[in-house]
């Protein structure tokens, strides 16, 4: 087996553009098993940190450091972006470009992301440019792309927007599954209910800035913050 | 076998060549591959040892070559003339001059429009040398220094009806003559030798001084001789063999 | 070899003495290539962008088509140019002939195709973005152009400068519509050429050099201007 | 004007009669052409991608250089590849002056740069949408290459047809490195030039139309068999 | 004041690709005040639809056809796009391009278009590049564009996919607004809730066949489908 990436821990990061703070400065350990869940209004900063930890953005400040040195950990986490990115190829070769990077041979690569593809449902569309798949397509595409390396961690940032209810169950089943069997996820969402099925512990970040979160019981029956309560209101109005 | 063979612009457009060449190849097996380039370019090509031999018309640089061993000797093979051309109203009167530096001295008289080729070629340097013993120094709007090849030259002449100072050759040769016309001629201050040098293989043992040496005998043979006093063009012969044996 | 180094030398002494000829055949030069570009980007980017946007039958065939003109052999057009041009010819009475006006329109003529083919790629990427968004706001077909060519400026640069390189080496048909006079049409280019039928390569190669720094120069420059790569795609 | 009308119908001509001088000098404007295109391009569309994937330093200056490069006058790089290949050069032994070899050695010098510039151009767009994705997948350098290649191979197809059509169209370096030598090394392009040089304009012309129609057969053929207009972008 | 161009009949549309069919054959009517809900499982066709009434569909089979003759009608309709497609702009510029589309000066469209950005919030990102913004901010932005030339019919798809709970709400304030000052609403979601609090009436798509739908208080109290019940209960187990 592969060495464990985990725990993650980011100190003081920030990360700012044109002088402006998006984020932080904040500092987070991830480690042990489970589901985090990034939670804050729209422009509050998941995204920004998700891509933060994952190492996609310039930090101002700070560090964010894994438990083995930088190139070992890329290949073991992957990334589900807000807006889907795809790739020019159809469904069946964008699920394999990932398995095709670690030299695995073209066949098993397509068998194993045809598999991938059947789990999120996108079993009757193997042969469609991803370009011309539907919204919530799509948005199972990248997911598939994603789970099809079984990283040790996922991020997720609003995976489900796009789909329907039943989907987005079958999704959760997914990453209850991978939950399971080891992988570490972090994940954005505005679905609150989502929040509360998936969260073993929450961040609820407001302005850039974290300014609530902890375990999961405790932060959904008793918010501390009036933000954050206020927020995980915003659902449940009828 | 292949040789190659360096020639001007003035001489290429002549048409000669298209005779020559296989009369040279069933005479002598020789397959002459002709470069055709600006008379400096072809001394220049020469000098590098990238051809074997050159045949080219300005018998300064000709002298200064062979002089500094990068040809062997010269060899004189044929000349031709140079004639005036302009347009056909003659507005300089070119025409009526019995020598061609006075046929010179009415152009500049006249201001009227000429093309110099500028490009120290053979024929260039011939038209300097007239200017020189017409005691002109030839400056102004009316003079044109264009800096091209002979026919690119006459092509400019054409279409600005300007005079030109051309080998006959060229000029008769020339699909493009538009309101030109041949205008003076046969002076014999305008003869246009040739000469034939072959590269030095002392200086470049690569060259094939064999056969350039072959194309050499065979140039000043009397079946040259013939096919160059033969070839016409508009029933006017163009060249005149010259070569001493 | 050693005319490379001569002539690297005698471009440094050429630029460094000022040499007024140097000085005046590289104005000549920027001035033809310069005109001969804005006039041929005028007429080449909405081109590009009106092909980009509209389906018509023969659209493969004229894409194909102003490829292909992209190998227009430069004495291809300085022979048509010549003959509309010349006193004989449909154009004569403008006198054009042997002027820098008649480089610039064979240069136009030469890289109208160029930046077309170019700006038409850019374009095509950047309206398979928008055409959802600006056939749903109903734009007419001219708003549609101008949005693409405001908002992909960047891109149509590149195309632009390429259209500037081009013209800037050219050498066959502005030779044979301008004449090379000295004083009078003569730029680099030609000058160069004159230079390499002398057989004076090392000058011919110090011009060259020139030219080359030149081109740097502008591209470096409008790219500065621009923020080309600054970006924010970056 | 005349000229021109002659000369469309002497190309006619030439053409029904299959004139064996003609398909002698057309295939061999296409054999070095040809292959210019293609070694070029295996230089270049690689290189393009890697200028757009990595950021350095003087990548501004290297990218206004390329630019600027594209305006390499043909005769300037005839030249420096004569003096190179000249016997008295340091790659003189090799004996490839005067031979397509060396034409074809010239032309990829000349589209070296315009196949980089417009590929770098048209995989830097690719490359912002796919940055985040390949970063996050840990592709190394040469895998984002590759990926930006082959999904863009569309675009670059256009590149190197840009090349072509410049490398077709060339004649003032092939000119020195070749000769120009009848059977040997003529082409269209020198055939052009030395008939324009003869003032048989027609002639000049007829082949210039030739050489258009093979080119847009060349680019017609490549984009039917590519479906560059048939495109999913659509 | 403009002629009205509703009501907009759809004919026995059917929108095709490559043999598959995506869409119909359908009929449908869209005519008087009031929300239609387009809704249906991921990749059931609803985009497809909402873009065929647009016009934006090649069909196959059928019309569409408005009460005022094509070019008319086609500045007083706006669309959604379920991805936000940007303009490479700034905030304010790409809200006030519809206005100077109408020839509209300068500075009353950049007037008009602060107010837009305001109403949807994001008063606070004027000048910044709309690609910059974060997810939810980008369909806040398309949102506001397409209000901002007071459409007769306004076509959303997903609007609110990825928006908070708070942002939902005031998007679906502005909508109750705009359709109670005349603007015909269609729109797609996946959020039944949503639905149900905005719906006048309702489609159901299903494959790309309308199996369902009715006026609201009907459909979302008694489907008369299976397929409809159990995609409106998707939403709800906890
Ligand atoms: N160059 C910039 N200058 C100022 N603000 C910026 C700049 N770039 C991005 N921003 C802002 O920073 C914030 C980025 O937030 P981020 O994308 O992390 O939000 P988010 O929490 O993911 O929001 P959403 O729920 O909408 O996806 C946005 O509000 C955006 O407008
Ligand atoms: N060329 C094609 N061939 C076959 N199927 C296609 C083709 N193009 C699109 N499709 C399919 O047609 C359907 C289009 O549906 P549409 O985008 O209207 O779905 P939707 O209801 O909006 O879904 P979502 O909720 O995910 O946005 C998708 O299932 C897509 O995969
Ligand atoms: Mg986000
Ligand atoms: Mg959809």
């Amino acid at each position: 087996m592969v060495a464990p990436i985990l725990p993650l821990r980011a100190e003081n990061i920030r990360v700012a553009r044109g002088g402006k703070t998006l984020l932080g400065p904040l500092s987070l350990e991830i480690a042990g098993d489970g589901v985090t869940i990034v939670l804050g209004p729209n422009g509050s900063g998941k995204t920004t940190l998700l891509r933060a930890l994952h190492g996609l953005e310039r930090l101002r400040d700070g560090e964010v450091h894994w438990a083995v040195p930088e190139p070992e950990t890329r290949k073991l986490q992957a990334f589900v972006f807000q807006a889907p990115i795809l790739m020019r190829r159809n469904v069946v070769d964008s699920i394999a470009y990932p398995l095709l990077l670690d030299r695995m041979n073209r066949g098993e690569a397509r068998d194993r992301a045809t598999d991938a593809a059947e789990a999120v449902g996108l079993g009757g569309r193997l042969s469609l440019a991803a370009a011309d798949l539907s919204g919530g397509e799509k948005q199972k595409l990248a997911i598939a792309r994603a789970l099809v390396r079984r990283p040790q961690v996922l991020f997720l940032d609003e995976p489900c927007a796009n789909l329907d209810g039943k989907s987005t169950r079958e999704i959760e089943a997914i990453l209850i599954e991978a939950r399971a069997s080891g992988t570490r996820i972090v994940m954005s969402t505005h679905n609150v209910g989502q929040a509360r099925r998936l969260a073993d512990d929450a961040v609820f970040l407001f302005e850039g800035k974290r300014i609530d979160g902890g375990p999961a019981d405790e932060f959904f029956s008793n918010p501390k913050t009036p933000e954050a309560r206020a927020h995980l209101q915003g659902d449940l109005v009828p | 076998e292949e040789l190659k063979l360096a020639v001007t612009t003035s001489f290429a457009n002549s048409g000669l060549a298209e005779i020559l060449l296989p009369a040279i190849a069933e005479g002598t097996g020789i397959d002459v591959q002709l470069l055709i380039v600006g008379t400096g370019q072809a001394l220049k090509l020469g000098e590098a040892g990238d051809v074997d031999a050159v045949l080219v018309h300005s018998r300064a640089a000709e002298e200064e070559f062979v002089a500094s061993g990068f040809g062997t000797h010269r060899r004189e093979i044929m000349y031709n003339d140079f004639i005036i051309v302009g347009p056909t109203d003659d507005p300089a009167n070119v025409g009526l001059a019995t020598l061609a530096t006075e046929a010179f001295a009415h152009i500049a008289g006249a201001q009227a429009p000429f093309v110099s080729r500028g490009d120290d070629s053979g024929t260039h340097k011939k038209e300097l040398g007239l200017w020189k013993a017409a005691g002109i120094e030839p400056t102004g709007d009316w003079y044109r220094a264009v800096g091209q090849g002979m026919g690119a030259a006459l092509n400019t002449a054409s279409g600005m009806d300007a005079y030109i100072l051309a080998d006959r050759a060229s000029w008769l040769n020339f699909g493009n003559k538009g309101d030109l016309t041949q205008l003076f001629g046969g002076d014999p201050a305008l003869f246009n030798q040739y000469a034939y040098i072959p590269v030095n293989p002392a200086l470049h043992p690569h060259v094939k001084a064999v056969a350039a040496e072959r194309l050499e005998v065979w140039l000043t043979s009397d079946r040259a001789r013939a096919l160059i006093e033969g070839y016409t063009i508009e029933g006017q012969q163009l060249f005149v063999f010259n070569a001493e044996r | 070899m050693n005319d490379i180094l001569t002539g690297m030398a005698e471009a440094l002494r050429l630029i460094l003495t000022l040499d007024p000829t140097l000085i005046e055949i590289s104005l000549r030069s920027l001035e033809v290539t310069v005109s001969a570009t804005i006039i041929a980007s005028l007429i080449s980017l909405p081109l590009g962008a009106w092909l980009a946007i509209n389906r018509f039958r023969a659209r493969r065939f004229v894409i194909a088509f102003l490829n292909a003109l992209m190998g227009l052999p430069p004495v291809v057009v300085g022979l048509l140019v010549y003959v509309l041009l010349s006193r004989s010819g449909p154009l004569g009475v403008l006198g054009l002939l042997f002027t820098t006006s008649a480089m610039i329109i064979a240069q136009v003529i030469i890289i109208t195709p160029i930046i077309a083919s170019i700006s038409h790629q850019a374009i095509r990427e950047l309206w398979a973005d928008y055409h959802d968004l600006l056939i749903s706001l109903n734009t007419t077909r001219w708003q549609r152009i101008k949005a693409l060519l405001w908002d992909g400026r960047r891109a149509l640069l590149t195309a632009s400068l390429a259209g500037f390189g081009r013209a800037i080496g050219e050498v066959g048909a502005i030779m044979i519509v301008g004449g090379n006079i000295d004083h009078a049409t003569r730029v680099l280019t030609t000058a160069i050429a004159l230079e390499t039928g002398k057989g004076n390569f090392a000058l011919a190669l110090a011009l060259g050099f020139i030219l080359i720094a030149l081109a740097v120069v502008v591209n470096l420059a409008l790219h500065l201007l621009s923020k080309t790569e600054r970006s924010s795609l970056w």
